[in-house]
Parts: C-alpha cells; structure tokens; sequence
C-alpha cells in the first residue's frame, strides 16, 4: 500500500476565503470556549475530568470541515473541540461541562460524554480506544445499509498501542468498512511521550498491518487537514475503504485540569517551540497576507466569539439541574 | 406443537427475526460458513447471506464494539461469543459501552444489541471453559440477562430479547443444545422478558433455579414427590429484571426456599435472591433459604471432580430436606 | 504513631517491600516519571530505577498478563490500575489466568501477584469511571479481595498482599486518599489478610462495611448513638476470603445487621454477607438483614444527582433504625 | 528493520546426523501419540476438547531443538507436540489427556493445560492470545534478572487479529524483551482461512508495526525451522531483542476431535496436497538419501516409538484419579 499523495479528489471545491474565515472563527471559538471552561472549573462550576483542546484546534476544524452533514463522528474524552466543529452550539456543550440539564446530554455525562444524535456526534468515550471499534460499527451500519456516509473517529496517539486500536482496524479494512480513523498525535499520554509508549515512532506506518491506507498530516495548518482530509473521506464515500491519519499537533495545557502544563514530564521551552506554530496564529496571518482581513476584521471575529462564549457561561450558570427524578431515566428505554 | 431441540428452537427464532426485521444482523465467530461452532446459526447464511451473517476474526473485544457501534446508529445486531468465558476480552464493550449509552447520552442513544453463546460449563472443557457468568452481568444497570432452560423459553425470550430496545445479555446453555421439548408453532411466540414461570406446582418448599439447573430442579423434585414433599420449582428465566412477585408469591405459600445456580456461590445470583426474599418475606420464612451452587473452586479436567463440583439432583434434594428440617 | 495519610501509607508499604524483596516491582501506566496519576508511588522511581518501577502504554490486558507472567516465574509483581475501571480490558488475565494457573498446572505455578489501583467513585467522574467491581473479583476462586478504609490498614494489608502467593486484587478507595490516621511506625507491621476488624463496638445493630463506607458507617453509628443506639461497626477489610467468623459473633450479639457498600445491589458484596447471615445465624436474626447500596443505575455526571445515587449516613442510619424497627 | 537472513549464528553448531535422527524420532513420536489420543478419545478416555498437531511437527522439534534447557515455553491448546518435543514424556502428557493424577497437571488441567514447571514448559492455554502477554512477563522476569534466558511462545495464525498479540508485541519490542514469537500458521483458525481474518496476508510484516525483527519460514522442513529459530534465539539471548516468526505449516486433521479434517471449509485435495510435503517423510527421506538411516532403521525407530506410546496408554489407563479431595486443593497456595 503506498501512501496516497495529497491531492484534491475530483469534485471536490477548493475552499475560499469564506471558507477559510469560518475555519477561523471556530478554532477561535474552540480556543476562547476551552479558555473559559478552564476558568469555570477552577470555580466549581465544573466537575470531574476536564480535557481541553487547545492548541489542537485545527485537528477538528480541518477534519470536520471536509465532512457532510449526515456522516458519523465519535472521539475520545477530549472532545470539545470536535463537538464545537461539528456545529453543537457552545451552550449545548457548555451547559453539559456543568452538568444542567440543558446540556447536550442532559447534565448526565459530562465533558468526557458529549452527544449530539442530530448532528451524528456520537460521543464522548472514556475508556482509552474504545471508540474506535464503535465507530467500526457505525461504518459498518452505513456499508450495511448501503448509504454513502462516512465515520471519522478520533482518539489519541496513545491508543494506538491498546487492543481495540489494532482489532478494529483489522476489521474495518478487512470488510472495507467507510471509516476516518484519525490519531491526534499531541505528543503524548498523560506524562508519556510517544517514545515512551510505542515500539516504532511511525504511527501512521501501523496501518500496512491491515493493507490500509495512511498518511501523516501536519495538525497546526488547517488547510493541510482540510485536504489530507477530503482525500480520506473520499477514499471511504466512494472507494468504501478505511484510511488512518496521523495528524501532528500538540496539546498547550496539561493533560487535565489537575496536570500542570509543564514541569513535569516536558519544559516550558518545549511548549513554547509549539506554540510558535499555533493555528490560529497560521491561518489569521495567512489571511491578513492574502488581504482577506485586516485586525479590524480579526478584532471584530474575536469579539464575536468572546461574547458567545461569555453567553454560553451564562447559560449554563442559570440553566437547571435535572430533576432528582432522572437520575433513574435513561438506564433503559422508556417503557422498558 | 413441534418437539424440537433447543438448538433448532434458537435457529428458528434467529431466522424468524432475520426475516421479520432488515435491520437484525447475525455477526460472531464461525457464524456463517461454519453454520456456528455449536451449529445454532445452521442454514443462515444460505439464506441471508453474507452481510447479514458475518464470520468475524478472533477479537472478541472489536466485534462486540463493532455491533455497539451498529446499535448506536439503530441496527439490531445480534452479537455470538463462541462461549461467554471469551467475552470477558470483551467486557468493557457490554458493560462501558453498551449498558452506558443511553444514560450518558441523556437518552439520545439506544443500544438495541443481544449478546448470546452458551455460558457455564459442558464435559471436562477444565478451568478457563467451564464459568457460569450470570451474576455478573447481572450486576450491571443497563444490561438485562435471560437464561432460557427449556426449547420454547429459548426461542420466545430470544425473540423478546431480539426485539429490545435495550442491552440483552442472553446466555445459553451448552449442555442443553440437544435438549428437547415442545415449542408453539405460531410464528408470533413470544415471551417477555423479566417474567419467571412456575415449572412445577408445590407447596412444601420452593425451588429457584434457571437454564440447567432447571432440569435439576425437576429431577429433584420428581425424588422429593416420592417422599410426598411437593416441590414448587419456579424458573427465573429472565435473571435481570428479577421477577420478584413470583419469587415471592411462591415463598408465600411455601414458607420454605432452596436456590439453584450452576456458579460460583459467592454474590452468585443465589445470593441476590436470598437477599430479596430474606428482606421482602422475613417473617413468612420457616427456615433460611439454602443456596446449591458449583463448588468455589476452578473446574477441573478430571470427570470425577469435575462431577463433584457441579450441582446435581442429590445436592438439590439434600438442600430442600435441610430446610423443611428433614435433615 | 505517626499520622499519615492513606496515599503515604500505600507508598510506604510499597517502599518497604521493595526494599525488603528484590523479587517485587511496581508497573503501570504512569507510576515511574509521573510519580503515580494520584501520586501513590511517588519517589519510588528515583529509589529504585526505572527496572523496578515501570512505566507501561496504554495496554491493560497486555502489562496485566506481563505481570502474571513475572509472578509465573516468580518475580512478585505490583500491578497498577490507575483506576479499576480499565481493568475491565484486562480482566481476562486476572480471571483465566492469574486465578486459575495453579489450579489447572496441578499446584506447580504459583502466581504472587498484586493488582492494585483506586475503585469505586470519586467526584463527578460520570459513568465509565465511577465503578466499584469488589462482588466481581470476589465471586472468583483462585483471587483474593483486600479493602482497607484506614491508613493503617492501607499499609498492613498492603504489605500482606505484596508477600502472599496467591493472586491479590487490591482495591484502594480514590476518596480515601488524603484520608489522615496513625499507623504504627514499626517496620514489621503487617495486618493478616481475612480478618475483619471491628472498628466500632456497639450492641444493638451490627453495620457491616468496606473501604469507603467504614466512614461512613462510623458517622452513622456516631448519629445513631446521639440516640442511644449503640451500632458496632464490623470493617470487612478482606472480602474475600470472608472472615465469618467476625461477621457472626456480632451478629449474634446484636440480631440485627445492616450491610452498606458503596456498589450497585445486585449480587453485590453485600447479598453474600446477607446470605452468610441468613444461613448460618437465622435463628439470631431479631429482623432482616438490610442494605445500603449505590443506586441501580450507571453513575450520572451532575452533582446533585450523584450526591442521591450515593451511599451516605443517612441512609444508613435509616436502614439501621428500619432493622431496629424504629421507622 | 530489514527482515533477517537464515545464517547460522556464531558458536552454533550445525546438527549433525545423530541430532536429525533425534528429530525424526520427535516428530514420529508425536505423530504416533497424537493418533492413539485421538482413538483414545474416540474410546472415551480422554474428554472436553482436544487439539491435534498432525502435519505440525517440524514447528515444535525445529525450534525446541534450538533451545537451551532453563529456556522458558509457552502455548496455547494444541500443545501436546512442544510438550513432547520439550522432553516431556509420553506417559505424563498421556495421562494428563486421561484426567489421571500421574499426569503433569495431575488430571487437573487436562489436554489444553499442560504444565511442566522443570522444563520450563508453562502451559498450555485456551484463551486464544492469552499467552502472549504472558510471555512477554516471562522474558521481563529474564530481563529483570538478567539471565540470559529465552522466552518461546507458540499461537495459532488466527491469533494475530486479537488484542493481545498487538499490546505485548509492542511492549516487548519497546523494553527488549528476549522472547521468540512463533505465528504457527497452519492456514485456518477452526473453520476460518487467514484471508478471511486479516486483512493483510504477510502475517509476519505485523512486526513492523512493532519494529520486531521477522522472518516466513517454511514449517515443514524442521531443518529450515531450526535454522530460523536458532538466529531468532541467539537475538533474543545476545542482542536482546524479540523476534516475529510465521511458520508455514498445515494441520491434516480437523480442528479439535468434532472437526471433520475436511468438507466443510476445505477440500480433501487440499489437505491431501499438503501431505506431499510431510515434514517426517521430507527428513526421513533426507537422512535416506543422505545414507543415514535404512528402512529397518526407520522401521525400528517407529517400532520403538510405538512402543513407548503404547506404554504411555497403558500407564495412563491404568493411573488413578486424583482423590476428591484434590477438588479443593490447588486454589490458594498450601496453607493459605
Ligand atoms: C483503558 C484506559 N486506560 C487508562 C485510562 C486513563 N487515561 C485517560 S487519558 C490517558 C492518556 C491518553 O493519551 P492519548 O491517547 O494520547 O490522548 P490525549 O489525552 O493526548 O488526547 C490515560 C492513560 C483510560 N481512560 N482508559
Ligand atoms: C478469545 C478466544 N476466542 C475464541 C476461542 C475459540 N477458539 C478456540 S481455538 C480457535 C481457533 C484458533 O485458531 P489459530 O489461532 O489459528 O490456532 P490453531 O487452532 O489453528 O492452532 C477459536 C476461535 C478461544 N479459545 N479464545
Ligand atoms: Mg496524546
Ligand atoms: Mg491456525
């Protein structure tokens, strides 16, 4: 199998500056969303685990953006960012981080559970590779019902090394089932770098096990995700093949609200090298270099997304817990 | 109505399903080209071919999550381990996945799936093949757990549980795949899940039991009523939801229980049901309620300990006596 | 005495038998250059090196069955969960493998191993992360089930675990972590496995509990005796085996029980301990034996209605008042 | 990683004709007793599953002859042929299969667990991928200890598709681990033909997701096996470093003693094809041709082996039971 070279794949349109405006303005609002949701659990507002996705914004955004509206996606536990793409509206999400039951899941699941059927967001996973074989499944049902949606999945570079990475995997090439399996490689694990954990550095290459194709994708240019992209969802909608990205990006904060951005197991020189290649910063000057902004214009985008965000945390704070009652709801069916 | 085999009661109500509804979906081990290692699935993939009926590698913990998956976006997979003692690699699909998703998802996402193979021990199959796993499933909010005994329990609770919307957690049993008995014919045979069944009407002293200890029960029963002690011997059938009226409606006349499962006895569903009807019927009961399980060790190869270790008639019929103070 | 907390007593005890024994090592995901995800094996990578404390990928079942093969061969392995929840996936080791090896080669493999790791819930961890799995590990011969709710029991029992032979599940309490308590300063301390403690003496109701609920049950008998009820507090600490012994004698002192624990009801910890009773003690039993358990469902995300599906005081105090038959 | 050539590793020496002898006899004894099992089990003497390795038997004597005798082994449940080829003997593995206390596992463990702690044979398991991980703990304890001991660890083609195989591969290539991985690949995993499992033919390139060094070897010809076997040990005990072997082999008869050998999932053309390429008559007519044996040479040592298989049969036939007590003990360590 060789790897497929990026190329557009026939039909597909070149994205304009509306496009590329739009990319913008939602990896800001992811940024400035995850900015504030950190500041909230530092309040109380917010519970448990907390995972945020800055600094990966132009994972989701590229990703997504190559995606139709009735395809699947599914992600691990940190998923905010891939739910903000994918449309679900910042108070949704917000208003689940803190548990109301005007929350995407009804204040049941949490950051780690976001869900969003309409919008074929189907979660929020915790365990580490466990959705990978369920989006294998979903690609599955779509192959079996005949239908031309695709599932993209995305977890960790650091599930690659778990069972369910490499059974599904086999599967869904095995049956060409139409799936996006992206590893979001930020570099580590928790305290653990990608050395530490996987026996070869080139995670990509892991798809020639299961004769399925691969590339390696440079996370911080959108652009770059947005094709590497097209060209898998391409390969699965029309050629019913399994492709396994390897997007390179990192993450700027710590692994949870109780990690440390650094300190420990990397240096702030490290995460100041990253930071240097930030996406948003990429694309904003891009754009101001194309002449398609102007820091007006950037000023105005921010200003926008700040006070969506600041109406989301608004949201959530006056929205309603559930009912004491629901907390047995939803174990089985209604009826059930 | 029709004697057949448990077996043939459990293809029939496969392919019932097959036919009745597009979105059901026969995936495991040996399923389809093999027509399955226990043969439960014979003649499907002639008749549904291969998208319907799909051998899969061995990786129990993917194709269990694969058919979550499936379910998630409304499928109706019905997912075959081999035997259950291999899905404990896939565990973590039934019980964090699975049994999760609508209450995590706020009720957005449904998981009509059914888990099934056969469960507990056959012939000398030694430690890692012989385990009962009930109990633990059991345990589990968000799965339910059937056990038919009989061929007419297998073919209308596999129905019922074909046709949930939720987790269902079937397990067979392998010893009783050649069993016979009468199943109705009408292709609308269906028994609801989370009712038990009365199998046999006493009222000296009630005997709980499910899938093989069933026949165990009855064959105690059979002995006790030569000693003119009248055994009620109710079935569970469905282990999660419980039937807890029928349990206790049966203690009620006989003041007196003994409770049968294959496995282990510790927090083994016996124990589940001691505790309902120690709580629920304290003062209706003439005597504890005696628990008859495999013994609380790992199976053996060798065919004398092995017997030794599962439940029998004998051990049945002792327990019964001991609690009617007889011995 | 010093007084030092639950994390620092699981360190110490790790500590010391690393020093004691060449043969015990630590491995898991992050225990060595984290210093441990809740810090329980800090420093130790710096004592003993990165042979000895050894930092995994994310692959239970396969470190799981690393250090089952260790312990074949005799090494004493440590294995870290970094929560019980994702022993899930490795289940399969712990049960077909570790449980079993001495059993099915005859006696020859032994398999001193030690899994460990924090269970059961913390705060507003939702659903995957918020399990309590002792009834499942306890239901299994060949295993063993250790539980401390102190400081001193974190490092006895640890210690214990760490020398014994057979395989140990050892199930530390995520929220007890900075729970503070003297433990003695001795090296040699060391608390038997098997052995209950009473943690409390009292004569009117026995409450039988583990791990998180020891504090629990003591706030309740604390509650309880502002009312003259004198509650003994029965701390299980071993769940399996199960020290009957203990369990009884108060019982049958106070002819009632209660039996609180943190998991889900069904075939949990505590149907085995009402079964135990029943049986053995039915004629001393003043009412039924009553349970306090989490509720039935999967664990929801939002703190009020986590706050409900928990065990507390109040429930148990009612429960205890209900088998005195003062409510 | 470059896939390494059959040479002869430094010190080793070239097995000479009293050693093929040796083999020939392994082999033929193994075929002898795996056919009186099977009548034996056809009788009923022996009960649950039971595995055959007919056709195989230049896997197990080809590597083990390789091996030193503190080495460490480890299989799944088609193990009687290591077992024997270890130098354990006809009556204590025929007694294991008759559930006999004189048996290695004392009838405990029966024909899927057999264990023999002085030779470092560790069992027979039934889970399929679960000794995998298990040795690769045995070579850590190796490593841990620094012996320069070897792990070998056998599992049928069909296994690489599960979990397992994916995380301890990757663990023992990450720390080294002196373990010899052995993909018998005998074409089928019960009724299933690889190509219907995985989704890439090249079982052994699986290695390279693990940067594992790998070799195809040919299974029927035990001299080539123990060629490949001896390089890939002398990595494991001086470099090392884990090896990924694919033995090609075939198993002539059906999967366990309820499988047909044919009909269902495979021709009797095709069984009777790979039976020209019969690793006893390959080395049999070598060492003929060769001028090292005779046909009455042949003919005694089968005679010979026969013997010692009859008297294996009736040693176990004649062997009690273990006592019942035996039920309860062997669950915890004495005095526990
Ligand atoms: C099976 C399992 N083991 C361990 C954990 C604990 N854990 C949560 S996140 C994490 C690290 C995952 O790293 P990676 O896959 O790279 O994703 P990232 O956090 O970098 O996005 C670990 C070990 C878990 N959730 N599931
Ligand atoms: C995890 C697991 N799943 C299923 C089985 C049932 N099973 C036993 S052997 C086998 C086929 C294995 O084939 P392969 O690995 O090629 O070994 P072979 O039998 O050919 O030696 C299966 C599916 C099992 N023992 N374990
Ligand atoms: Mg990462
Ligand atoms: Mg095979």
């Amino acid at each position: 199998m060789a790897t497929s070279a990026v190329s557009r794949p026939k039909g597909a349109s070149a994205p304009g500056a509306e496009d590329l405006k739009k990319y913008l303005r939602q990896m800001v609002l992811i940024r400035r969303f995850e900015e504030k949701a950190g500041e909230a659990y530092s309040l109380g507002k917010i519970g448990g685990f907390c995972h945020l996705y800055i600094g990966q914004e132009a994972v989701a955004v590229g990703t997504i953006a190559a995606l139709r509206s009735d395809d699947y996606l599914i992600s691990a536990y940190r998923e905010h960012g891939q739910a903000l793409a994918r449309g679900m509206t910042p108070r949704s999400v917000m208003a689940e981080l803190f548990g109301k039951v005007t929350g995407c899941s009804r204040g049941k699941g949490g950051s780690m559970h976001l869900f969003d059927l309409k919008l074929g967001f189907m979660g929020g996973h915790g365990i580490v590779g466990g959705q990978i074989p369920l989006a294998a499944g979903m690609a599955f049902a779509c192959k079996y019902r005949g239908t031309d949606q695709v599932v993209t999945c995305y977890f960790g570079e650091a599930a690659v090394n778990i069972g369910s990475f490499h059974e599904a995997l086999n599967m869904a090439s095995l049956w060409r089932l139409p799936a996006i399996f992206i590893i979001e490689n930020n570099g580590y694990g928790m305290g653990t770098a990608v050395a530490r954990a996987s026996a070869s550095l080139d995670l990509s290459h892991r798809a020639y096990s299961y004769e399925m194709a691969n590339e390696v994708v440079d996370g911080q240019d959108v652009l770059t995700v947005r094709n590497a992209m097209e060209v898998a969802v391409a390969r699965a909608r029309i050629e019913k093949k399994p492709t396994l990205l390897e997007i390179r990006t990192y993450r700027y904060v710590g692994h949870s609200m109780s990690d440390a951005a650094h300190g420990t197991y990397r240096t702030k020189e490290e995460v100041e090298e990253f930071r240097k290649r930030d996406p948003i910063v990429l694309l904003r000057d891009r754009l101001m270099q194309e002449g398609q902004l102007d820091q007006a214009g950037y000023d105005a985008l921010e200003k926008d997304v700040i006070a969506e965000v600041e109406d989301a945390i608004q949201f959530a704070d006056s929205s309603p817990d559930p009912e004491p009652s629901e907390l047995f709801t939803d174990v089985y069916a209604p009826g059930a | 109505m029709a004697v057949i085999t448990y077996r043939e009661a459990l293809n029939q109500a496969l392919r019932e399903e097959l036919q009745r509804d597009q979105n059901v979906f026969l995936m495991g081990e040996e399923v389809a080209e093999y027509d399955g290692a226990y043969k439960v699935s014979r003649g499907l993939l002639k008749e549904f071919g291969p998208m319907r009926i799909v051998d899969t590698p061995i990786a129990e913990l993917g194709f269990a999550g694969i058919g979550v998956g499936a379910a998630m976006v409304g499928l109706r997979p019905v997912i075959e381990f081999m035997t259950w003692n291999f899905a404990l690699l896939a565990i973590d699909q039934v019980v964090n996945a699975a049994a999760k998703l609508r209450y995590m998802s706020g009720g957005q996402i449904g998981c009509p799936i059914v888990f099934r193979g056969p469960g507990g021990s056959a012939l000398q199959l030694a430690a890692q093949h012989s385990q009962a796993w009930e109990s633990w499933y059991a345990h589990i909010p968000g799965l339910k757990v059937v056990m038919p005994g009989t061929p007419a329990d297998a073919k209308g609770l596999l129905k019922s549980a074909i046709r949930d919307d939720d987790p269902v957690v079937f397990i067979e049993g392998e010893m009783l795949y050649n069993a016979k008995g009468e199943v109705p014919e009408q292709e609308e045979f269906i028994i609801p899940l989370g009712k038990a069944e009365v199998k046999r009407v006493g009222t000296h002293v009630t005997m709980i039991c499910h899938s093989k200890t069933v026949n165990i029960a009855l064959k105690a029963a059979e002995q006790l009523a030569a000693e003119s002690i009248e055994a009620e011997v109710v079935d569970l059938r469905t282990i999660r939801p419980l039937d807890t009226e029928t349990i206790l409606a049966s203690v009620a006349k006989t003041n007196r229980a003994v409770v049968l499962e294959e496995g282990w006895p510790f927090a083994g569903v016996g124990a589940q049901v001691v505790d309902l009807i120690q709580s629920e019927a304290f003062d209706l009961l003439d005597a504890p309620v005696l628990r008859v399980t495999g013994a609380d060790v790992p199976m053996p190869y060798n065919k004398q300990l092995e017997r030794l270790a599962k439940v029998d008639a004998a051990k049945a019929v002792a327990a019964a006596k001991r609690v009617l103070y007889l011995a």
